[in-house]
């Protein structure tokens, strides 16, 4: 094999992986809160890269800014657009929702994906169509060794990896991360212990989906395209790697993160026909949820009797 | 000398570090009432889970009626007639009284599809007859609750559920009946009340075996033929409530000095 | 006297309700018109709740619990009238015939989630696993309703494939391996052309004894004998998963989902139960989707995407889970809903969904909750009968 | 004297049935007051409705001179008000030591957390080195002292005390009140449910028995000890 | 006989919800526009009016819809479909119900011939001739190596199968082929793959949400080849999509130009003041094209769906916004004209009046 392709195969790998294990810390998030898989989760991280690309686009109108202020501008703008709409959806939506079964949660977020996705095709002008995302990063490459790797595919991974890595901090070693776990546990104690139950679930959203605008940001600099149907897929390998990584553990979501990343790429190499390589994938996915029944990284189990 | 029901022996259970459960042995004759007491954390609950089947043995051996079901499944013990309550109720809260007691005879519930589905009528006679015997076993315990019979669980107080889940261990007329605290939350009198009633259960199937355990000492006093009691997973005092509770070691550790 | 006085009101109440139930759904069916289509809801709507005022729901539960017959007339006779009124409507009779198989089909899904609390994100799969099988044996000689049978039989034995992940993994870890299953399954018949590509298949008619489907029954629509055979397919999988849930095999099931740790220690074989659950409703969703590909005469992988079985577990969530009665109005809403929103054309998805969360949150448990089981008709009832 | 909580009227239940009918009661503050009553009592419900779990549907809360009726829980906790609740309720999949900590939440200086840490283990030495054990493995008992330590982890001035003692084998019962003395000692009110009512009339200072949803005897323990009355309320309508 | 102001309802079906969507809206808006001018006529004998239907690019809702057209007695005509798989699907219904209907959009030959039946028609071209024409004109530009990528879809796979029979008869070679799902992100390890196969051109089958990833991932990986697309990119949203990087993206569609015919100009013009919100897409003149040609028919004939069926199958050298329209035997518009389309300075222009056919401009070898 040509040695060249083997490094430039790596290297999609890993850009692939961070952009995977973004998205599936957002659902290892939500899970700890909700213990529900959030549907919506995808959406709302497309609609993050619409809402960047809107406030880029509004700047270079207003004038000559530096790129990176734009960057940082827009970065900011779809975070906190993105984290008041999560707000927004789990006090109207999610809370009202809290007695019923956990499944009905799934619905409403199922529903409301679609909800955001459609007014993102309708009101966005000619939203049905992919829209180029503003080249906000850096392209010259930088050569170490053989391998050749473009600065902004540089930044996107290590950006990617320190805000994976600086969630984990504060939902380790924070007490805010310690009330999320305990609510997620038990809300009705947690209130107990003076921990304010509608605001964890508030700021869990608010945090889950400014990580999912992030994400969205990210996807649309890596790819410089972005389109309106893109969440659903994407969160379903997002949650796919949440899962096989162990649910609930962050940790876990960069590792399935990175394994569904490569073994995508290593479909796409093996196959005369690539698209096997998502057959192939979710394949080994199952075989190793036969193997592994509670993720890689297992939850630990605390049940007693 | 009565013929032996349950036989434990080296039984040693671990956690990681922990050794929850070292070198136990002891025998349990029929209708012998047997206490199994110690402090918190001792294994006494390790010690009904690993007969149980819930919990894996790293060494021993357990015997019911000498037949070897150390490794047995859950299922295989229960069908072997070993059944039990446990420390933290745990009934099916959606579900109505009878359907939490009545699944505590699954293994003589029939259920084929065929006569499931297709046999109504005969079903429908089973049913009446089940509905029978789990009113004739919640009248042994508490009448009252013959009328919640078609109620959900989650209506009945604490302590009804706690007899609910007796009844349900009871109901498939076991030779061997493990409870874990079912005293927890009752006032004196009602321990009381339920214990007497536990004797009586106790005449009329003379041959049932029950392991308790217990933290309330008048009970153990009052109910038990004999007793364990453990500390820190190992046995260290066995024989009649007086032996035991006189015992030094056992004062220090677990009825405390006074 | 005045006991029977009483009964008497309650009939004609529930004949009341039952008349303007059907006259509003068979309304529901054919108006195109956007104005009267709102009247139409909002009359339903309100009508909802003066009987709920009138405490009808409860009359009404109670009156079929005693008197079984009356369930039937008011419920049997006014769907058998309004098939004869629609019987020269061909698309009011298609929408009716798919609501039927769709209910069919979670109907499966029930027994799986809501029983056995397997959950199953690769309904459409199945579905799909149904029609292809049939789609491939209907142009051999064999008989058709052999081929619908055979749909449900390969929908179970593919299932079988998954039934080792199945049994080990719980939750969200299940529902991961059925949504891999769900997206492989729908790429692998896209790429590869050995059932059709992503064209896919063309069926012939179903014929059943000489009687060609396809052909208009007694003179009236096409798709009369398809709403037939659906409703009684329908009819057929409602009282089996019925009868399970109201047998001990329903209690097994329930103990599994409820608390594995005390199923196993009275002795319940959780893997085998699963087993039942899972094959049964893939057979059941197997056999719905044999007959839904016989109905369009055309399957295609798009077909069966991981978002259709979003859809079938939307209905089950939706009618309130576990209870097979609810599935029936869910399937209506989410599959007649949309397509009575045409005139909204491309903004009828968002309105959709929005509806969807709306009756969410007004109903968070469903629009039926699932209630205790009752072993038969007159279960909790007897001792009052007695005293 | 003015009382550290005090309820007036309160009615209260699940459904329709209600489960309290028009309990008041006061605890003074400094003092252990205790709660007996047979089981389904109310007891459980009462302290659901002081800490604003269970909303009261009608009568009033006060605590120290604020009403904070059907005020949200956090708020009621963070005037100072810690509950062991009844059944333990540990996060059963947080460790002993994040378990010991979310009871110390709202104390912002770590160090102070870490202090009353240290307090709480050389009371429990059984959970000292547990500290990295999953709550929900640990054995009832175990679970309870995890349970009461994170009561006590919260420094509280007022703490409400369900059922602690079951489950604990009489060393630790004993040890258990003595406890509860010890905290009395250090100023802080307890309001205090039982069923041990010997010992828990040794140790309070005044009592309420409630019988079905009402307060139906109260008074000094001393008063209640050798009360009649009391004694047929509190052992059902039987004896 | 009729009454002048009888109502005639014209169903239009096509993807108004989902990927594809936006070709649909752009057909549906231009048989409305249809509608209204015919509305507006006052020499026309009847009122029309369109009823849209939404299939979703989903057979089985394609199938619904078409049902419920098919079974409304007031509709004569039907103007349907942009998704293939759909409209394989339902040909059937509209036979069954012998409603007339007019394919705007999908490309798939079997549509119109793998069947047939009379009701069936179609006036945009089938990928096999846009293909044969492609493939000449690609090789006389020099040009000997391709790699493929296509999608897994009827159209994509369809696409790679007759560029490839095409491509093989000239003499030209394809390096690899890719085919890729329909909803994949990301193609880097296919074009890493690709870029070392070292291809003059890189045909893409498929429409234009895919086709903008393509081309933007090939940039991020310095893939020197051509971009070749087909009908499905022929978007403006392809070019938005993909800014800068479209120009000297090459594509062939059936038809002729619309700005070229003079009816096409009176579309485009038409269009612009209707005032639509979004525009009418690659394939809206063909939908217009449709949805006239059965007014002229109700117009001819009358309301009778025999009659206006009979009258399709009759059209020769019609004159339309998407030039001569006759149908052959299968309902198949014989199109004789594939036009060249290569994007310059982010407009699709025909190749014959762009630079690059003047020498002007260079493609990208
Ligand atoms: N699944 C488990 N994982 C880790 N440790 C465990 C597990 N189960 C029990 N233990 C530990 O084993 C020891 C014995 O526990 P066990 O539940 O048997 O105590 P017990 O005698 O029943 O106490 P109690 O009277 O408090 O219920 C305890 O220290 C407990 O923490
Ligand atoms: N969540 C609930 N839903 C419905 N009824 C309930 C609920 N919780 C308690 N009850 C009922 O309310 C009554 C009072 O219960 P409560 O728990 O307050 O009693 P208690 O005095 O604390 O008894 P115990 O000593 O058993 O804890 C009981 O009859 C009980 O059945
Ligand atoms: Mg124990
Ligand atoms: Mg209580």
């Amino acid at each position: 094999m040509d040695f060249s392709l083997l490094d430039q195969h790596i290297i999609n790998g890993l850009v692939l992986g961070v952009i995977y294990a973004m998205v599936a810390v957002g659902f290892t998030l939500f899970f700890g809160v909700l213990n529900v898989i959030k549907f919506s989760h995808g959406d709302v991280l497309m609609a993050g890269s619409f809402a960047a690309l809107i406030a880029s686009l509004f700047l270079s109108q207003l004038g000559e800014f530096p790129t990176w202020l734009n960057l940082c501008i827009s970065l900011l703008f779809a975070i906190s657009i993105m984290a008041t709409l999560g707000t927004l959806i789990a006090q109207h939506l999610v809370l009202p929702l809290r007695g019923a079964p956990p499944l009905n949660t799934l619905l409403i977020t199922l529903m409301l994906g679609l909800a955001i996705r459609e007014a993102v095709r309708l009101f966005y002008p000619n939203g049905s169509n992919p829209k180029p995302f503003p080249r906000l990063l850096p392209e010259n490459s930088w050569i170490i060794g053989t391998m050749e790797i473009r600065q902004d595919t540089a930044i996107i991974i290590v950006g990617g990896l320190l805000a994976i890595l600086i969630l984990n901090l504060a939902i380790r070693k924070t007490r805010l991360g310690l009330s999320i776990r305990a609510v997620a546990q038990d809300p009705e104690t947690a209130r107990l212990m003076g921990i304010n139950f509608k605001r964890i679930v508030l700021g869990t959203f608010a945090l889950g989906s400014g990580l999912a605008a992030l994400a969205g940001v990210a996807n649309g600099l890596y790819y410089h395209e972005i389109i309106f149907d893109r969440g659903l897929f994407l969160g379903v390998i997002g949650f796919s790697a949440a899962v096989v990584g162990g649910l609930g553990s962050l940790l876990g979501a960069i590792i399935g993160g990175f394994l569904f990343a490569f073994l995508q790429t290593i479909g796409a190499i093996w196959f005369s026909v690539p698209a096997y390589k998502d057959v192939f994938a979710f394949v080994v996915i199952i075989m190793i949820m036969a193997w592994r029944p509670t993720g890689l990284l297992s939850e630990i189990n605390s049940d007693r009797v | 000398m009565k013929t032996s029901l349950l036989q434990v022996e080296g039984l040693t259970v671990r956690f990681g570090g922990l050794t929850a459960l070292s070198n136990l042995d002891f025998k349990l004759g029929e209708g012998d009432l047997l206490g199994l007491i110690g402090p918190n954390g001792s294994g006494k609950t390790t010690c009904f889970n690993a007969i149980t089947g819930l919990y894996k043995k790293n060494s021993g051996s357990v015997l019911l009626r000498n037949k070897e079901i150390t490794h047995s499944s859950p299922q295989n013990i229960y069908r072997n007639g070993i059944t039990r309550t446990f420390q933290r109720l745990r009934l099916a809260i959606g579900l109505s009284v009878f359907d939490n007691l009545v699944i505590g005879d699954a293994m003589h519930l029939n259920t084929s599809i065929y006569f499931n589905v297709f046999r109504r009528s005969n079903l429908r006679a089973d049913i009446k007859n089940r509905l029978e015997q789990a009113e004739e076993i919640l009248a042994f315990f508490n009448p009252k609750l013959i009328d919640n019979i078609y109620q959900p669980i989650g209506k009945l107080s604490m302590i009804d559920r706690r007899r609910i889940e007796v009844c349900r261990a009871l109901i498939s007329k076991p030779s061997v009946l493990l409870l874990d605290e079912p005293s927890a939350g009752m006032t004196h009198e009602e321990t009381r009340d339920f214990m007497t009633d536990l004797m009586e259960i106790k005449i009329k199937t003379p041959k049932l075996g029950v392991i308790l355990i217990e933290h309330e000492m008048n009970v153990i006093e009052r109910v038990t033929d004999r007793c364990i009691v453990l500390s820190y997973g190992k046995k260290i005092a066995e024989g009649d409530y007086r032996d035991v509770s006189t015992n030094k070691d056992v004062r220090a550790a677990y009825l405390g000095e006074d | 006297m005045k006991k029977q006085d009483k009964y008497l009101v309650t009939y004609c109440e529930i004949l009341l309700t039952s008349t303007i139930t059907t006259i509003l759904v068979v309304a529901f069916l054919i108006v195109e018109k956007e104005m009267l289509l709102g009247a139409i809801i909002g009359l339903g709507i309100l009508g909802f709740f003066i009987a709920k005022g009138r405490g009808i729901p409860h009359k009404i539960d109670q009156v079929y619990r005693e008197h079984p017959c009356v369930f039937y007339l008011t419920i049997v006779s006014p769907v058998i009238i309004a098939i004869v009124f629609c019987r020269h409507e061909h698309f009011a009779l298609f929408m009716i015939a798919s609501v039927a198989i769709y209910a069919t089909a979670c109907l499966g899904l029930t027994l799986q989630l809501g029983y056995t609390g397997l959950t199953n994100f690769a309904g459409a799969a199945f579905l799909g696993v149904g029609g292809y099988t049939v789609a491939v044996l209907t142009n051999q000689s064999i008989p058709n309703v052999l081929v619908i049978l055979l749909g449900g039989l390969m929908a179970a034995i593919i299932g079988s494939l998954l039934i080792l992940p199945v049994l080990r993994t719980r939750g969200h870890y299940a529902a991961l391996v059925t949504i891999a299953f769900a997206l492989l399954f729908k790429t692998f018949l896209e790429i590869n052309d050995t059932l059709g590509g992503p064209q896919g298949l063309k069926i012939a008619s179903f014929k059943f004894f000489g009687l060609d489907f396809n052909e208009p029954l007694l003179g009236s629509s096409f798709y009369l004998s398809y709403v037939i055979a659906a409703l009684l397919l329908m009819l057929v999988v409602f009282i089996i998963t019925r009868l399970i849930e109201k047998s001990w095999l329903g209690l097994h099931l329930d103990a599994v989902r409820l608390d594995e740790t005390v199923a196993s220690c009275f002795g319940i074989n959780i893997a085998a139960w699963k087993i039942l659950a899972f094959t049964l409703g893939n057979f059941f969703i197997g056999l719905a989707g044999g007959l839904y590909a016989q109905m369009l005469g055309h399957i295609a992988p798009t077909n069966f995407t991981f978002a259709d079985s979003l859809i079938l577990i939307s209905i089950v969530i939706l009618g309130g889970i576990g209870n097979p009665l609810g599935v029936i109005p869910a399937s209506f809403l989410i599959i007649v809903l949309p397509e009575k929103l045409q005139f909204i054309q491309e903004y009828r998805f968002l309105l959709f969904s929005i509806l969807v969360i709306l009756v969410l949150v007004y109903r968070p448990e469903g629009l039926l909750k699932r209630g205790l089981r009752s072993f038969y008709r007159t279960w909790g009832r007897e001792r009052k009968l007695e005293n | 004297m003015e009382s550290m909580l005090e309820t007036q009227n309160i009615y209260a239940g699940y459904d329709e049935a209600d489960v309290l009918t028009g309990v008041s009661l006061k605890v003074q503050p400094g003092k252990i007051t205790c709660l007996l009553g047979a089981n389904g009592a109310g007891k459980s419900t009462l302290i659901r409705v002081l800490l604003g779990l269970t909303p009261a549907r009608k009568g009033q809360v006060f605590y120290q001179t604020k009403e904070i009726t059907n005020i949200e829980t956090h708020n009621i906790v963070r005037q100072g008000v810690s509950t062991i609740p009844e059944g333990r309720k540990v996060f059963p999949k947080l460790t002993v030591r994040e378990n010991l900590l979310i009871g110390a939440i709202l104390e912002k200086s770590k160090a102070k957390a870490q202090d009353r840490m240290e307090g709480v283990l050389s009371i429990f030495p059984q959970l000292a080195n547990r500290g990295q054990q999953l709550a929900g493995t640990m054995s009832g008992g175990e679970q309870a002292m995890l349970s009461i330590g994170r009561g006590l982890m919260g420094a509280p001035k007022l703490l409400i005390i369900d059922e602690p003692s079951l489950g604990l084998s009489p060393l630790f019962v004993k040890e258990n009140f003595k406890v509860i003395q010890k905290i009395k000692e250090r100023g802080i009110t307890v309001l205090l449910v039982e069923q041990n009512v010997k010992q828990t009339l040794e140790i309070s200072d005044y009592g309420y028995v409630l019988a079905q949803g009402q307060v139906v005897a109260h008074g000094t323990s001393s008063m209640l000890k050798s009360n009649s009355q009391m004694q047929a309320a509190y052992f059902g309508q039987g004896e | 006989s009729s009454n002048e102001t009888d109502l005639v309802k014209i169903a239009f079906i096509g993807p108004l919800t989902g990927g594809v969507s936006a070709n649909g809206i752009g057909g549906r808006n231009s048989a409305d526009l249809a509608i209204k001018l015919a509305n507006a006529d006052t020499s026309k004998k009847y009122q029309y009016e369109l009823v849209v239907l939404d299939d979703e690019c989903k057979p089985n809702i394609g199938i619904q819809v078409a049902t419920k057209a098919a079974a409304d007695s007031k509709i004569f005509g039907a103007v349907a479909h942009y998704c293939s798989a759909v409209a394989v699907g339902t040909v059937d219904v509209f036979h069954k119900f012998a409603l007339p209907m007019i394919v705007w959009g999908a490309v798939l030959p079997e549509i119109t011939y793998g069947n047939d039946y009379p009701e069936i028609h179609r006036v945009n071209g089938t990928m096999i001739n846009q293909n044969d024409v492609a493939a000449r004109f690609m090789i006389d530009q020099g040009y000997r190596n391709w790699a493929i990528i296509h999608d897994t879809t009827d159209y994509g796979k369809g696409h790679d199968k007759y560029f490839t029979e095409s491509i093989e008869k000239y003499g030209g070679k394809v390096l690899g082929r890719f085919g890729v799902t329909a909803d994949q992100q990301d193609f880097n390890a296919e074009l890493t793959k690709i870029k070392a196969l070292k291809p003059e051109v890189l045909y893409f089958g498929g429409i234009t949400p895919i086709g903008v990833r393509v081309r933007t991932q090939m940039d991020r990986l310095n893939i020197p080849a051509l971009f070749q697309g087909t009908s499905g990119i022929i978007s403006d949203a392809y070019i938005e999509g993909t800014g800068n990087l479209s120009e000297g993206t090459l594509a062939f569609r059936e038809g002729d130009s619309a700005e070229r015919l003079p009816g096409g100009k009176m579309f485009l013009t038409k269009y612009k003041e209707m005032e639509y919100s979004s525009p009418p897409e690659a394939y809206g003149p063909f939908a217009f094209a449709a949805a006239n040609l059965i007014i002229r028919a109700v117009e001819a004939v009358g309301p009778d769906r025999k009659k206006i069926t009979k009258f399709l199958n009759q059209i020769k050298d019609h004159n339309s916004v998407i030039g001569k329209i006759s149908f052959d035997d299968n309902g198949q518009n014989m199109v004789p004209l594939i036009t060249k389309f290569v994007v310059q300075d982010g407009k699709w222009v025909i190749w014959e009046a762009s630079d690059y056919q003047s020498g002007q401009r260079q493609l990208s070898r």
